[in-house]
């Protein structure tokens, strides 16, 4: 069982990383992008019956810094 | 050391044949010969592990078969050398209590084929072998060599090598603690297909602490610690001994992973272990893995070495034997361990939150067992270890002679519209890939953790480090110059370690001991082996002739990709020694005068600035006076002692001119030189850039005039002022003066823009 | 007088020997190392939290350190008033584990950066920077040490006068709120900052001694 | 329109910050969880009308790096 918690800047906090890449891509030539945001994505493989409540707390307690980040989580089934 | 025991080849086959596909003997790297001659050897057909061994340990990484004669005329003794080649690094004493080790290493290939992975690997290997002499380590240094940056076909390429190589080595040395305190970066077209990342380590040990890695008792157990052992790298001693087609997919996969900081605990581990006594031999699982490192624990003491698979911890499931023999996984030690002192050695570990492992222990009878992890264990490999080390093969490949006369085309003249605006013309050549400031790659490298670093020698000729527990200066430099390489690869070496030792003797320090890096092409090839001899003999003999021994070095070969060579490059790496550290220069001037030491007498042809406006150089540079070299040191560090210099500079690529605004930048002063040759542009512009000479810049307060002209002569070294130190401007005769804001600029803006393709906004939202 | 220090060594701590050793070199000071698994910091008067890659950084720098059981001891030793100084690394570790406000994320220039910065420190009456210059030149070295905190965090910061240091001269090399180096908690006893004032003891090594007077001023306070 | 690129190390590839994750985890309680790789997640926001078939061209040459990475692209509609 696997699940994906995708953890990113909150909106208030500038990401010069993102807007570093967009700008690499639009001198590369890829003009339709708007906007690029830079985050990281942890793939968690788990017990069988864990759910995902637990990986909440794991996320708010460690993989996450609540001061500059957001996550959301999601069930990888691929 | 025990004698070599008397070992009887059995005839029979002890070990389960597993029969030997011709694929799978192709797949090896080894010659027809060398595989009829395994065979006889051992009497019997190997079991694939068997071959999976021979094969690395044959290697030329493993093996040095093709340098092996060349490298035994090297100078290697003197009478601080401690340690000689041989061993995981060299040692030289300081005093009657502290040794310094050190040593220089390449991951080409691996940074070829992964940038960030292959510099960052890199940075850990050559740590290891430094503390694994049971010394601290306390400087990096990097010699990198990338393809051109200017616009061609592979630009954007060697852009990314660049960028990747500098983040990795940043991030790896950073991370563990370790300071990158000096270095030189090259471009060069020759490389876009095959950088060279060379990395140097320093590290310091008290004399009566050097470990080493010779297992030279029967009973012994081996202990395996660091991480565990996946599928990484397997083979890449092979890969480093071949030369790469373009795209040579299935040998990308073998990507291994640096980390930062299992390699930092398992240093401290090692050192604490070392210390206390505790290790009889140690030696990091490098270049063929576990296979190397065994062997050549017991073939250094003519013992045996009998290892048990299932004991080895492993990252992925279903390794062979021969995975788990020649995985390159990273930050892997592997140690010899008296019975008794087993428990103490695994409290160590424990506390840096390690796992001792037992997997086996040292014999008396020169045989290296191995056992398999399938049930039930079975022997899988038995071969005398002589066989492994000794009795490698040695080769002499044929040389091609010395090309004829090296084509000497006319010199490199100003076209008018260059002639027309001088001043512009020298300020794009500062701003260009090879002569503008490295600053962008340094910053990025902590060069003061460990605080021993002398501040203001950062971005200097060599960097000094104060020895701990001593009044003493630790100067090292690591050096090059490829591009001489291409007419003269024997003067090319010469004049590396040259300038090498005008860095250390710039700040005062007297040279000491020199380690290297041979990156060449391919030694089947005579013209290339041809390089390859030419340049080990420069090495030698100007290390003969300035009197710093060679105590170790790496060899790369095969530096080639699809059948097109690098530049024949010898990276020398070397270290000085100064008596009191307070007393060093640096290249940032001060004072009143401006002096040249020495004489001066430039040429274009060969130089850095008929490589930039020619794209290719006309000759090497001229014969070097060694003579006037010794002299030089002597001179600099009885000067640099006694405080007589406020600044010092060799003067190198760029010649006078770029020697020039290196000193005025990083001094922010002025600088009036008065007596410059203006008849035509060709003669001002061949005084300004052209190289050769055997000078260097000092800068002195007014009142030590008559005393450095003394001095100087008591040394039989030729003295000009040629500038005052003035004003704010860089003045040359009466045609060229720049503000200093203006040759910043050049100097200083380009180099990020060339390698580093993300930029982020330093200055961002404040 | 004499001031009683530790300096905490987690796994992947690399300043650690270069703050004792400014230590030892001040006057009035005694030091040892901690190791991060004990759980005692009995007698101290100061604890130093230093800079290096605590756990290589991993996750986040300072997010595993945090959790080190020395922490907890760490917190309580800040709670009686025991002073607490965490440089770089040292300084992340407190944000992570909660005993400063904000959070450190990478340089805006999206790379390390290793040299000597000028600093104002604004506010010289803590026990930290009694003695501190108001124009002051310190070494940084780090990659992820652009400090940020919200526009409410930031105003209480600023009212408090809890920001000491400042990146100055037109300066902000990591992209920091405000151009923020260094904060104390609300009592003034517990400093974080990303310049190294421990390489900065000797004018050679570190191009000033600027660093020393954090430590006199303690000496001070104390 | 938003995309969202998953970039994850190959299986084969050894993922030391993972480890480190995984263990520090467990040390804190967490006994559910398995395994864990670290990777990164770029959240694009991009035209109207542009197809998934640009992404793959943009990641592939500038936020991937194929010799040791792997991605997926996933329209995010939150
Ligand atoms: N890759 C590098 N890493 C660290 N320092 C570097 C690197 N490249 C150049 N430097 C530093 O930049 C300065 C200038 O280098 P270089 O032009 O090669 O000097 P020189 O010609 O005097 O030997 C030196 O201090 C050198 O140590
Ligand atoms: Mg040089």
């Amino acid at each position: 069982m696997r699940y994906v918690v995708e953890v990113h800047l909150k909106p208030e906090v500038s990401d010069p990383e993102g807007a570093a890449i967009l700008q690499a891509a639009r001198a590369l030539g890829f003009d339709f992008l708007s906007d690029v945001r830079v985050g990281k994505s942890f793939e968690i493989e788990v017990k069988e019956g864990t759910e995902e409540k637990e990986l909440e707390v794991l996320s708010d307690k460690l993989l996450v810094n609540p001061v500059v980040e957001t996550f959301r989580i999601r069930r990888d089934d691929d | 050391m025990r004698e070599a025991p008397v070992l009887q080849i059995p005839k029979r086959d002890t070990v389960p044949s597993e029969g030997t596909s011709k694929t799978f003997l192709q797949s090896l790297g080894l010659s027809e010969e060398e595989i009829e001659r395994i065979r006889s050897l051992l009497g019997r057909e190997p079991t694939e592990t068997e071959w999976g061994i021979f094969s690395v340990m044959w290697s030329e990484h493993c093996s040095y078969k093709n340098t092996k004669r060349l490298l035994a005329a090297l100078p290697t003794s003197g009478k601080d050398v401690l340690q000689g080649p041989g061993e995981n690094a060299g040692v030289v004493a300081v005093d009657e209590e502290w040794a310094v080790a050190f040593k220089v290493e390449s991951h080409n290939h691996p940074s070829f084929v992964e940038p960030y992975q292959g510099a960052a690997t890199g940075v850990g290997g050559i740590l290891r072998d430094i503390f694994t002499m049971g010394a601290r380590p306390i400087a990096l240094l990097d010699s990198l060599h990338f393809g051109s940056t200017e616009n061609d076909v592979h630009s954007i390429r060697s852009r990314r090598i660049a960028e990747g190589v500098v983040r990795a080595i940043a991030d790896y040395g950073n991370c563990v603690g370790i300071p990158t305190v000096a270095g030189e970066t090259h471009f060069d077209r020759s490389y876009s297909g095959n950088p060279l990342v060379n990395v140097m380590a320093v590290g310091v040990v008290k004399r009566k602490d050097v470990a080493r890695a010779v297992a030279s008792e029967p009973g012994r157990k081996v202990l395996y610690y660091g991480n565990p052992t996946g599928r990484d790298g397997v083979h890449g001693a092979t890969m480093a001994s071949e030369t790469f087609e373009v795209e040579d997919e299935d040998k990308r996969i073998n990507v291994q992973v640096g980390d930062p900081f299992m390699e930092k605990k398992i240093l401290e581990a090692t050192l604490e272990l070392v210390q206390a006594g505790l290790l009889e031999a140690v030696q990091d699982m490098g270049a063929a893995g576990l296979t190397c490192s065994s062997c050549e624990m017991a073939g250094r003491g003519n013992t045996g070495i009998r290892i048990h698979l299932n004991r080895i911890p492993l990252r992925a499931e279903g390794l062979t034997p021969y995975e788990i023999m020649l995985s390159e996984s990273q930050e892997r030690m592997l140690a010899v361990v008296k019975e008794e002192n087993w428990e103490s050695a695994r409290r160590i570990l424990e506390k840096w939150d390690l796992e001792a492992v037992d997997i086996g222990e040292t014999t008396g009878d020169g045989w290296m067992r191995v056992w398999g992890n399938e049930e039930p264990e079975t022997e899988v490999a038995a071969i005398p270890v002589r066989c492994l080390t000794t009795e490698a093969p040695v080769y002499l490949p044929r040389r091609a002679g010395k090309k004829s006369g090296a084509e000497v085309r006319p010199q490199p003249a100003l076209s008018s519209e260059e002639g027309n605006d001088i001043s512009g013309h020298l300020l794009r050549f500062l701003a260009s890939e090879n002569v503008s400031s490295r600053r962008p790659i340094y910053r990025q490298y902590d060069t003061m953790v460990g605080t021993r670093t002398v501040w203001k020698t950062v971005g200097g000729d060599a960097a000094v480090l104060r020895l701990d527990g001593t009044e003493k200066g630790l100067a090292v430099t690591i050096d090059s110059n490829a591009r001489f390489a291409r007419h003269d690869p024997f003067r090319a070496s010469e004049y590396a370690v040259i300038e090498a030792a005008r860095n250390i003797a710039a700040v005062g320090a007297r040279p000491l001991a020199v380690t290297n890096c041979l990156n060449y092409g391919d030694p089947g090839n005579p013209e290339r082996f041809e390089e390859i001899a030419a340049g080990v003999e420069g090495l030698g003999y100007a290390c003969a002739r300035i009197g710093t021994p060679v105590t170790g070095g790496n060899v790369s070969l095969y530096n080639e990709t699809a059948g097109a060579a690098i530049l024949p490059t010898t990276v020398v790496g070397m270290i000085g020694i100064m008596d009191d550290y307070r007393r060093t220069t640096s290249p940032a001037l001060s004072g009143d005068d401006l002096w040249l030491l020495g004489t001066h007498s430039p040429s274009l042809a060969g130089s850095e600035y008929e490589h930039w406006s020619r794209g290719e150089t006309s000759a090497a540079l001229p014969e070097i006076d060694y003579d006037f070299e010794r002299s030089l040191h002597a001179f600099m560090v009885e000067a640099v002692s006694k405080n007589l210099l406020r600044s010092a500079h060799d003067i190198s690529a760029g010649g006078i001119f770029v020697a020039a605004v290196e000193m005025v930048l990083k001094g922010k002063r002025g600088l009036v030189w008065e007596k410059v040759p203006e008849d035509d542009d060709f003669a001002l512009v061949e005084y300004l850039l052209g190289e050769g000479g055997a000078a260097m810049l000092i800068a002195t307060a007014a009142e030590k005039r008559g005393t450095v002209e003394a001095l100087a002569r008591r040394w039989n070294l030729l003295i000009e002022r040629v500038a005052s130190i003035e004003g704010d401007r860089l003045v040359f005769g009466k045609q060229i003066s720049f503000s200093l804001e203006n040759l910043a600029a050049a100097w200083e803006g380009d180099l990020e823009k060339r390698i580093f393709l993300l930029a982020g906004k330093e200055e961002a939202a404040s | 007088m004499t001031i009683e220090a530790g300096v905490i060594v987690f796994p992947g701590s690399n300043c650690d020997r270069d703050c004792v050793r400014a230590l030892k070199g001040m006057e009035g000071y005694r030091v040892r190392e901690i190791w991060h698994r004990e759980t005692e910091l009995g007698g101290l008067d100061l604890v130093v939290l230093p800079g290096g890659f605590s756990y290589g950084d991993y996750l986040r720098p300072g997010a595993i350190a945090r959790f080190s059981p020395i922490v907890r001891e760490v917190t309580r030793f800040a709670e009686r008033g025991g002073y607490v100084l965490g440089i770089c690394n040292g300084f992340q570790i407190l944000l992570e584990a909660g005993l400063l406000p904000g959070a450190l994320i990478r340089n805006a220039g999206l790379r390390f950066i290793c040299e000597p910065v000028p600093l104002e420190c604004t506010n010289t009456n803590t026990p930290f920077t009694k003695k501190v210059p108001r124009n002051l030149t310190l070494p940084i070295a780090h990659g992820q040490g652009r400090y940020f905190i919200d526009e409410t965090g930031r105003s209480k910061l600023e009212a408090e006068g809890r920001i000491v240091l400042r990146y100055a001269g037109g300066t902000n090399p990591n992209g920091s709120t405000n151009r923020i180096a260094g904060i104390v908690n609300e009592k003034g006893n517990v400093l974080g900052m990303m310049p190294h004032p421990e390489r900065a003891c000797e004018i050679l090594i570190g191009s000033s001694e600027d660093g020393r007077s954090f430590f006199e001023s303690l000496l001070q306070a104390a």
